[in-house]
């Protein structure tokens, strides 16, 4: 059983405009997005900016109410919980943020920071609160004595791990990193990965991690979900990403990227044009306007994802894509 | 707790390094001093109206013309002491005739401590000499007018072209006689000293301790009415420390809970806020103010004879006009920091609302509170001396705006010492307030530029 | 972006109305007719004068709120009287009884009451004519004072014999007395044998006897079924028996007048000039004021602030900024002291040569003469306005400067200035190309904000130079309770703000182009 | 690949030495840093965030505030013969734009909010060139073109919130090159953009670079970018060049710890083995104001001895003959085990 499994999620934010400031219209950021996540497994969310990779994220663990669609965690459906219901699960799901330098109280120091959750949640008894946040910041490696300082007081690095202990202090099972690592210097980068891997291990943590970088993606994570436009475009394993990935847009994705070897220079796949504006989405599949192989009937039908080859849980939602099974028609494909 | 935290956080140390703010502080921290030094019966209400010396005396700089000299001397003997003199000279008994000599006194400057009859007797000698001089004075005066207008008739009758002999011997005679006048004036400067001198006898200038005190109150002169502006001056410091504290202190308050509200609840909170913001803004200041004062007129708070009373309806006013500031750069903030990520942390982590309002966000904009208490409390010292001077604000007590106001004929002629004290020390606290109010700004608000 | 306008406007209307019952609320805490007529009138007097001021319709719904109104006892004859504590009289009830001319004795019931007043006077009209106002000690039980009779098994006291020749009788008690006043039933018993006494209980309805019609002789069928009515004024809220619209109050009527613009409306005082003859003359006089210093400060202002910015962080930049602080720290009246004193005062004391400058007071310098002449004297508005003008100016150029200064200083920091730097652009083209059209932004707000107190004038200067703009005449018609003057000056001034507000947006879109496509 | 560097560089920096004054006494932020810009050839400055490779582009263009700024007197920067860095402001403003021209990192704040493409394109050519208004829109729009930005007769009366990050990216290198400069200093152009639209403006710039012959400076912290444009590469530590050379040879043999340490720890595409630790550098990077005697990177180097604590070392050329400032460059002989599976064979 899927430790988490979210099936046909929507979240719609609506627009507002005309006289009465009515709701004219709705940006679909996160459109139709089903997937699951196994027990310890880390899941990998990929995607330009815009295309609702953080709202799915901030969705999942209920920091944002869902629009539609279902969210089962430790088989328990949380949309429909109340603020009450849902505490337990709240401490089970933490969340690891972007921007070291907003991502922590100014006000508060490492100790109040954790303290104020461990309380809260009553981890562990009142009399070993000072022993778990001593464990706690030691575990992420910092040092015993910046206990007591403000957040101003350390670096960029220093500042995720702060993040990332407020997360674990709660002993959670289940955790989602929003671009944990995008605002950090490649050095440091590498340092807060190791970090979460040793700490996956340790705690047997089961992650979501979220990122527009495809090379910290696919060093990372187990499988990854390439989203495009509030979809789901492709899920597959990370262990040979290079050669598994068959829709255009994950294969542009690749291309795109430049690698750190000068003799492995080639020319970048160019993908004409930007990511069209969420408000109008194009019809049928939304990578139409850039998708190098684009045909009529992409315009007209919004393909399904659904298994495209041998390999299982590989998925992609694209018409050029030759289905495993038969020519895929438009009623097969999975939920 | 918080402050501590609030005190140790980057921006006060950045505070700390900017020189200016700490004059301003001290300077801040001086005034409070005075207040509060007021405010424990250094200074009571009446010593602001106890007489110390005749009406509109200049200060310490200015120095006395003669004729300034001789009208101080004549009010000390004939308007001041004479009256009080008599009385007790009638005075039946002891005790009355002690009361009046006690009232003779000009705040610490009381009379010889003699018994009461040589007081009396010192008294008449002083009124002799004061009589001859007064006379002698009269009568110089009268010579000079009268020679004035012979001379101009003399030049006239000699310039004509058959000038009239008789005529001009005649005013030669006028002329002669009153210069002889003149001659005898001329001891009037001695019989002055004299008379001073005497003066002094009877009521000394007190020595030690309490002579100092006296000279101080004579510092900056003395208003219409004789008594010290010093003592004004700083009873009114009281006063504007008072208004000031308690306007930005309660306006930073209601700003805070209500911006904070709108800005985090949102949607109705934010609606009926901004609806009451919006229409107590859109109405002038002034005009406000006004329709309040009717309000109250007739009530309890509407008289002088109490003073603290009185102050009510200027914090009403205050009250209901300075929170919408506040109110407005708070929700700001407060929008801000919504959607930062530690609040969605607070959230992830399952606080209440509530708790993420008062724990996570509103200490976060302290630093907005401290720096619109230092603009709530300049604009309500600044605004107190528009209101005194409209008759809508302080009444039965000084403050600066009424001895501005008070002091408006007084500039036409001249003296400025009572418009100058108050100004001055309205200068200090308010420039030290804007200065302290910019450094808050540049130390702790990212985007401000000084 | 005219949808935007729009909302803006819908969104303000409230924002209007508020404004509006926050004043008109406000004035009518004390009430204004004992202003006017003093505590010691008496109470007819005080109705017709508050029917003339538009006052006797309740101000929304008359909440009496914390007057408390009659309150209604089950005692006493025909099972209720009304009480009401003692007062200034401005609560009343009214029995009305339709009768044979001829003489009756008049005689009352009430329950007795710890409290009672010993002066509860009741003032009886033959229709319109008032004849006596016998006062009842209703502190002494009825019953138990000397001449109380027996009338089927109530006693009653007798308190006056009159003679009436109109066909109504009324009698009106108000709660003007040193104690509690009850008004339960009243009798006519007339005189002359074999008539019956006609009994007035306070549980009697009229349908609508309007207490406006006092004067003239309620017809018939304005009394109740048998002829009877009772009314308790002051009391709509509980007692009132006949109906009144929701929309007859003086807020409403007032927003009448507000939309249909007109300004006939008098002014209380002596002169009772029309409101709209008071605005016409006074908006003029405040603008001659406002709208030079206005201009001239943010002008002076903008120059000041680029001159800041363009030397930032050097000499002339602090000193700049020192001035204003300076200048930010003296009171605005010691200016104006100082200002009239140097500026008109002292030429005048030692009779100078050139004496640009009245001391106080104004002249038209602009406008028509009585007959429709047009005129334009601008010697006058050097005299008596440009020196308020001048002060007006020193006083806001602290301001005005810091607040240029730091939008001016917060543009250079931008990136686009460093664009613009790096194509070769010289300083002063950055500064007054790229740098002031992304100021006026700001710059619009400020002024636009300003815009909307530029009719009431500065109310300081205009109170001190006794130039009677807007200001000075708003903050009189205040001080003396003028209430149409008050309402009509704040009514304009309202509108005035949100045409403001609304143009302010307009202004953006034509300055920011982000505003206007969005 | 890389051009032959025959001839004289267009840019020759020397001892560039640049200072802040700040409330807690001057700093320098660049020190000592000289490197040489070739005609035709893209120069990447590479380091992490905070070793004043940013500080050191705006030195070049004297963009920096001068009150706070102090350019030390010994620095050289060498363009068309003169000493730039002692120019007059009017002379320098005749270069700014002109000869050498910059764009910035954040296309969204670059552009002048309130003006029109239109006019802020011809801007430069209004200060350098004689060309009337007509003239001047034909050039700008012809810019467009070049720049790949679809029907440029309108989007030039567009204002800048009209377009997207990339699109707004070309605009400002339409900017840039309008008076075909000799020198485009590129800082951080791509790091606010996607992958993909990255893609297009690398490629963009390319081209350009070919077709009109200027010299390219690319400030960049990804080192994927470096190695997919760059033809030479000056790496910066904490104020200082530590090593420059030729693309090929600083990802292939690198000479300075630091610039190993960097190329291990970027995580590597193609086989995947489960759970692979990256290689990071231990500790941060020294405070400006507290810098250690000695090198800079002592705290931090795996090779450290005494000799790096008690002096700084020089740029000098290394065993392979490319400049380097560390006591013990690595080379072959020495550190097979660190340079050996550096990319030997291909993805």
């Amino acid at each position: 059983m899927a430790l988490l499994e979210v099936r046909d999620l929507h979240k719609r934010f609506p627009k507002h405009g005309g006289v009465l400031n009515r709701v004219v219209g709705n940006v679909h950021a996160v459109n139709g997005v089903s997937f699951d996540v196994n027990e310890g497994e880390v899941v990998g969310i990929v995607g330009e900016s815009g295309c609702g990779k953080s709202t799915l994220g901030k969705t999942v663990i209920q920091l944002l109410g869902a629009t539609e669609g279902s969210i089962k965690f430790d088989d328990q459906e949380l949309t429909s919980l109340s603020h009450a219901e849902m505490m337990p699960f709240r401490r089970k799901m933490q969340m690891i943020f972007q921007d070291p330098y907003s991502s922590l109280n100014p006000r508060l120091t490492v100790r109040q920071l954790l303290r104020e959750a461990i309380r809260f949640h009553k981890v562990v008894g009142a009399d070993q609160v000072e022993a778990h946040i001593d464990s706690i910041i030691e575990k992420v490696g910092l040092r015993p004595d910046s206990k007591d300082k403000f957040p101003h007081e350390f670096s960029g690095g220093q500042r995720q791990r702060i993040g990332i202990a407020r997360a674990l202090c709660l002993k959670p099972k289940f955790l989602v990193a929003d671009e944990p690592v995008s605002a950090l210097d490649v050095s440091i980068q590498a340092a807060v990965l190791n970090l979460m891997m040793d700490l996956k291990d340790e705690f047997g943590l089961t992650m979501m991690f979220i990122s527009h970088d495809l090379k910290v993606v696919e060093h990372f994570c187990d499988r990854v979900l390439v989203m495009y436009l509030g979809h789901v475009v492709e899920e597959l394993t990370c262990d040979n990403l290079h050669a598994d990935a068959r829709h255009p847009y994950t294969t542009a994705l690749l291309g795109a990227n430049p690698i750190d070897d000068p003799t492995q220079r080639r020319s970048l796949t160019i993908l004409k044009g930007d990511v069209p504006s969420p408000y109008n989405p194009p019809p049928g599949c939304p990578f139409t306007t850039r998708c190098p192989v684009v045909k009529d009937r992409c315009h007209q039908e919004m393909p399904p994802l659904e298994d495209k080859d041998a390999t299982p849980g590989h998925r992609a939602a694209c018409w050029e894509v030759e289905g495993a099974g038969v020519a895929s028609s438009a009623a097969a494909g999975e939920g | 707790m918080m402050l501590k935290r609030f005190l140790r956080s980057r921006g006060m140390r950045k505070l700390r390094r900017n020189r200016m703010a700490m004059v301003a502080s001290a300077v801040i921290g001086l005034y409070a001093l005075v207040a509060l030094f007021a405010l424990f019966g250094g200074v009571s209400l009446d010593d602001t109206k106890r007489r110390v010396w005749r009406e509109n005396t200049p200060g310490f700089l200015q120095p006395m013309s003669k004729e300034i000299a001789d009208y101080t001397l004549d009010w000390h003997a004939d308007k001041w002491l004479r009256p009080k003199m008599e009385a007790a000279r009638r005075a039946s008994d002891e005790r009355s005739r002690q009361f009046s000599f006690d009232t003779a006194a000009l705040g610490q400057r009381t009379l010889a401590d003699l018994p009461g009859d040589e007081l009396i007797a010192l008294w008449d000698e002083a009124a002799g000499i004061y009589d001859e001089w007064r006379e002698l004075q009269d009568t110089a005066d009268e010579a000079n007018e009268e020679l004035e207008f012979f001379r101009i008739d003399l030049d006239a009758e000699r310039a004509k072209d058959a000038p009239d002999q008789d005529m001009i011997e005649e005013l030669e005679g006028e002329i002669e006689y009153y210069e002889g006048q003149l001659e005898q004036a001329a001891r009037a400067p001695e019989l002055a000293a004299d008379l001073r001198a005497k003066l002094l006898e009877l009521h000394p200038v007190p020595t030690g301790v309490p002579g100092m005190v006296y000279r101080a109150k004579l510092w900056f002169g003395t208003d219409s009415k004789g008594a010290s502006i010093i003592i004004k001056g700083l009873y009114a410091t009281k006063i504007a420390f008072q208004i000031g504290f308690v306007t930005a202190v309660g306006a930073v308050l209601i700003g805070t809970l209500l911006g904070a509200a709108a800005g985090f609840f949102g949607r109705f909170v934010d609606e009926a806020v901004m609806w009451i913001v919006s229409t107590l803004s859109s109405i002038p200041y002034l005009v406000l103010l006004a329709v309040l004062v009717v309000m109250f007129r007739g009530s309890i708070f509407d008289n002088e004879a109490r003073p603290a009373l009185a102050l009510v309806p200027l914090y009403a006013a205050f009250g209901m006009t300075f929170w919408v500031g506040t109110c407005r750069v708070i929700r700001g903030e407060v929008m801000k920091i919504k959607e930062l990520e530690y609040v969605q942390a607070a959230t992830a982590i399952g606080f209440a609302r509530p708790y993420i309002v008062l724990r996570h966000v509103v200490p976060n904009t302290v630093h907005l509170m401290f720096i619109n208490f230092s603009l709530l409390f300049i604009a309500a010292i600044k605004g107190e001396v528009i209101l005194s001077f409209l008759g809508l604000g302080v009444k039965g007590q000084p403050s600066w705006g009424i001895m501005i106001a008070h002091s408006k004929d007084q500039v036409s002629s001249g003296f400025f010492w009572e418009i100058l004290t108050a100004t001055a020390l309205m200068f200090g606290l308010v420039l030290a307030f804007n200065i302290l109010s910019d450094a808050l700004q540049d130390a702790f608000d990212p985007k401000h530029v000084s | 972006m005219w949808a935007y306008v729009a909302r803006k406007l819908l969104y303000n209307i409230p924002v209007y109305l508020g404004i509006l019952f926050l004043v008109m609320a406000a004035l009518r805490v004390n009430d204004p007719v004992y202003a006017f007529l003093g505590k010691s009138a008496s109470q007819d007097i005080i109705d017709t004068t508050r029917r003339e001021m538009g006052l006797e319709t309740p101000f929304l719904f008359d909440v009496a709120f914390w007057r408390g109104p009659w309150k209604e006892r089950d005692v006493g004859h025909g099972g209720s009287a009304m009480v009401k504590g003692g007062g200034n009289g401005r609560f009343k009830v009214t029995w009305t009884a339709a009768i044979e001319p001829g003489e009756y004795e008049l005689l009352a019931t009430w329950p007795e009451m710890s409290g009672a007043a010993t002066d509860a006077g009741i003032q009886v009209f033959d229709s319109a004519r008032a004849t006596e106002r016998p006062e009842i000690d209703q502190s002494i039980p009825v019953g138990e004072g000397e001449g109380d009779v027996e009338v089927g098994g109530t006693s009653w006291r007798q308190f006056a014999t009159i003679r009436f020749e109109s066909r109504t009788a009324r009698l009106v008690m108000t709660n003007k007395a040193d104690g509690r006043v009850i008004a339960d039933a009243i009798m006519l018993r007339p005189t002359e044998e074999g008539r019956e006494p006609i009994v007035l209980d306070n549980a009697d309805a009229g349908d609508d006897p309007d207490p406006a019609t006092l004067g003239e002789d309620p017809g018939a069928e304005a009394l109740g079924p048998d002829g009877r009515s009772f009314e308790a004024v002051g009391n709509e809220w509980t007692a009132s028996k006949f109906g009144r619209s929701l929309w007859d109050n003086q807020y409403f009527a007032f927003l009448s007048r507000v939309f249909t613009l007109n300004f006939e409306e008098r002014s209380w005082r002596s002169d009772k000039r029309p409101l709209g003859g008071i605005l016409a003359n006074a908006i003029p006089k405040s603008l001659s004021i406002t709208v030079p210093t206005i201009i001239l400060s943010t002008i002076i202002g903008i120059c000041i602030a680029l001159i800041s910015a363009y030397f930032r962080g050097r000499a002339a930049d602090r000193i700049l900024v020192v001035i204003a602080v300076f200048g930010m720290s003296i009171s605005y009246l010691v200016y104006i002291i100082f200002g009239q004193y140097w500026g008109a005062a002292l030429p005048q004391q030692n009779n100078a040569t050139f004496q640009p400058f009245a001391i106080s007071g104004y002249e038209g310098w602009i406008g028509f003469r009585e007959g429709g002449e047009f005129y334009f004297t601008p010697g006058m508005w050097v005299q008596y306005c440009l020196l308020p003008v001048m002060i007006g100016v020193v006083v806001s150029i602290g301001y005005d400067t810091r607040f240029y200064r730091a939008v001016m200083v917060e543009e250079t920091n931008r990136d686009y200035i460093v664009t613009a730097t790096a194509k070769g652009a010289t300083k002063p083209k950055i500064m007054f190309v790229h740098m002031l059209k992304n100021a006026m932004i700001p710059v619009i707000t400020r002024v636009m904000s300003t815009l909307p107190f530029l009719i009431t004038g500065s109310i300081l200067l205009e109170m001190y130079f006794r130039i009677p703009g807007m200001g000075f005449e708003l903050i009189n018609a205040i001080n003396s309770t003028d209430f149409p003057v008050v309402q009509g000056f704040v009514a304009v001034l309202a509108a005035f703000f949100i045409v403001t507000i609304i143009l302010t947006d307009v202004l953006y879109a034509l300055v920011d182009p982000r505003v206007r496509l969005s | 690949m890389s051009k032959t560097n025959s001839g004289e560089p267009v840019l020759k920096v020397r001892h560039l030495t640049t200072r802040f004054r700040t409330d807690r006494g001057v700093v320098t932020a660049v020190d000592d840093v000289s490197f040489d810009v070739y005609p035709g050839e893209t120069v990447g400055i590479v380091g992490e965030s905070g070793c004043g490779k940013t500080v050191t582009s705006k030195s070049i263009m004297r963009l920096l505030p001068e009150q706070v700024t102090i350019i030390d007197e010994k620095s050289e920067i060498m363009f068309e013969g003169e000493n730039i860095a002692r120019l007059s402001e009017k002379r320098m403003r005749e270069v700014r734009g002109d000869r050498i021209a910059m764009i910035f990192q954040e296309p969204m704040t670059s552009l002048n909010p309130v003006f029109r493409i239109g006019w802020q394109l011809d801007e430069a050519l209004r200060y350098h060139t004689k060309l009337g208004r007509k003239q001047r829109r034909e050039r700008a729009i012809e810019m467009l073109k070049l720049v790949d930005i679809p029907n440029p007769e309108k989007r030039i009366d567009e204002y800048p919130h009209q377009l997207s990050g990339g699109m707004r990216q070309r605009v400002m290198i339409a900017m840039a090159l309008c008076c075909e400069p000799d020198v485009l200093i590129a800082d951080e152009p791509t790091t606010a953009l996607d992958v993909t639209i990255q893609a297009q403006i690398l490629s963009l710039m390319n081209s350009l670079k070919e077709k009109l012959q200027t010299a390219i400076m690319l400030i960049t912290h990804d080192l994927g970018v470096v190695a997919q444009v760059c033809d030479r590469v000056v790496v910066m530590y904490a104020g200082r060049v530590i090593e420059s050379g030729p693309v090929a040879d600083i990802f292939r043999r690198p000479q300075h710890p630091y610039t190993q340490a960097l190329l291990d720890s970027i995580p590597k595409q193609g086989n995947k083995e489960r759970g692979l630790r990256l290689a990071t550098i231990p500790g941060i990077v020294p405070s400006l104001w507290d810098l250690p005697h000695g090198c800079r990177f002592q705290d931090r180097c795996k090779f450290k001895e005494q000799r790096c604590v008690d002096g700084e070392p020089v740029l000098e050329d290394g065993p392979d003959g490319r400049p380097v400032r560390c006591h013990f460059p690595l080379d072959e002989a020495r550190h097979p085990q660190h340079l050996a599976g550096r990319h030997a064979e291909g993805a």
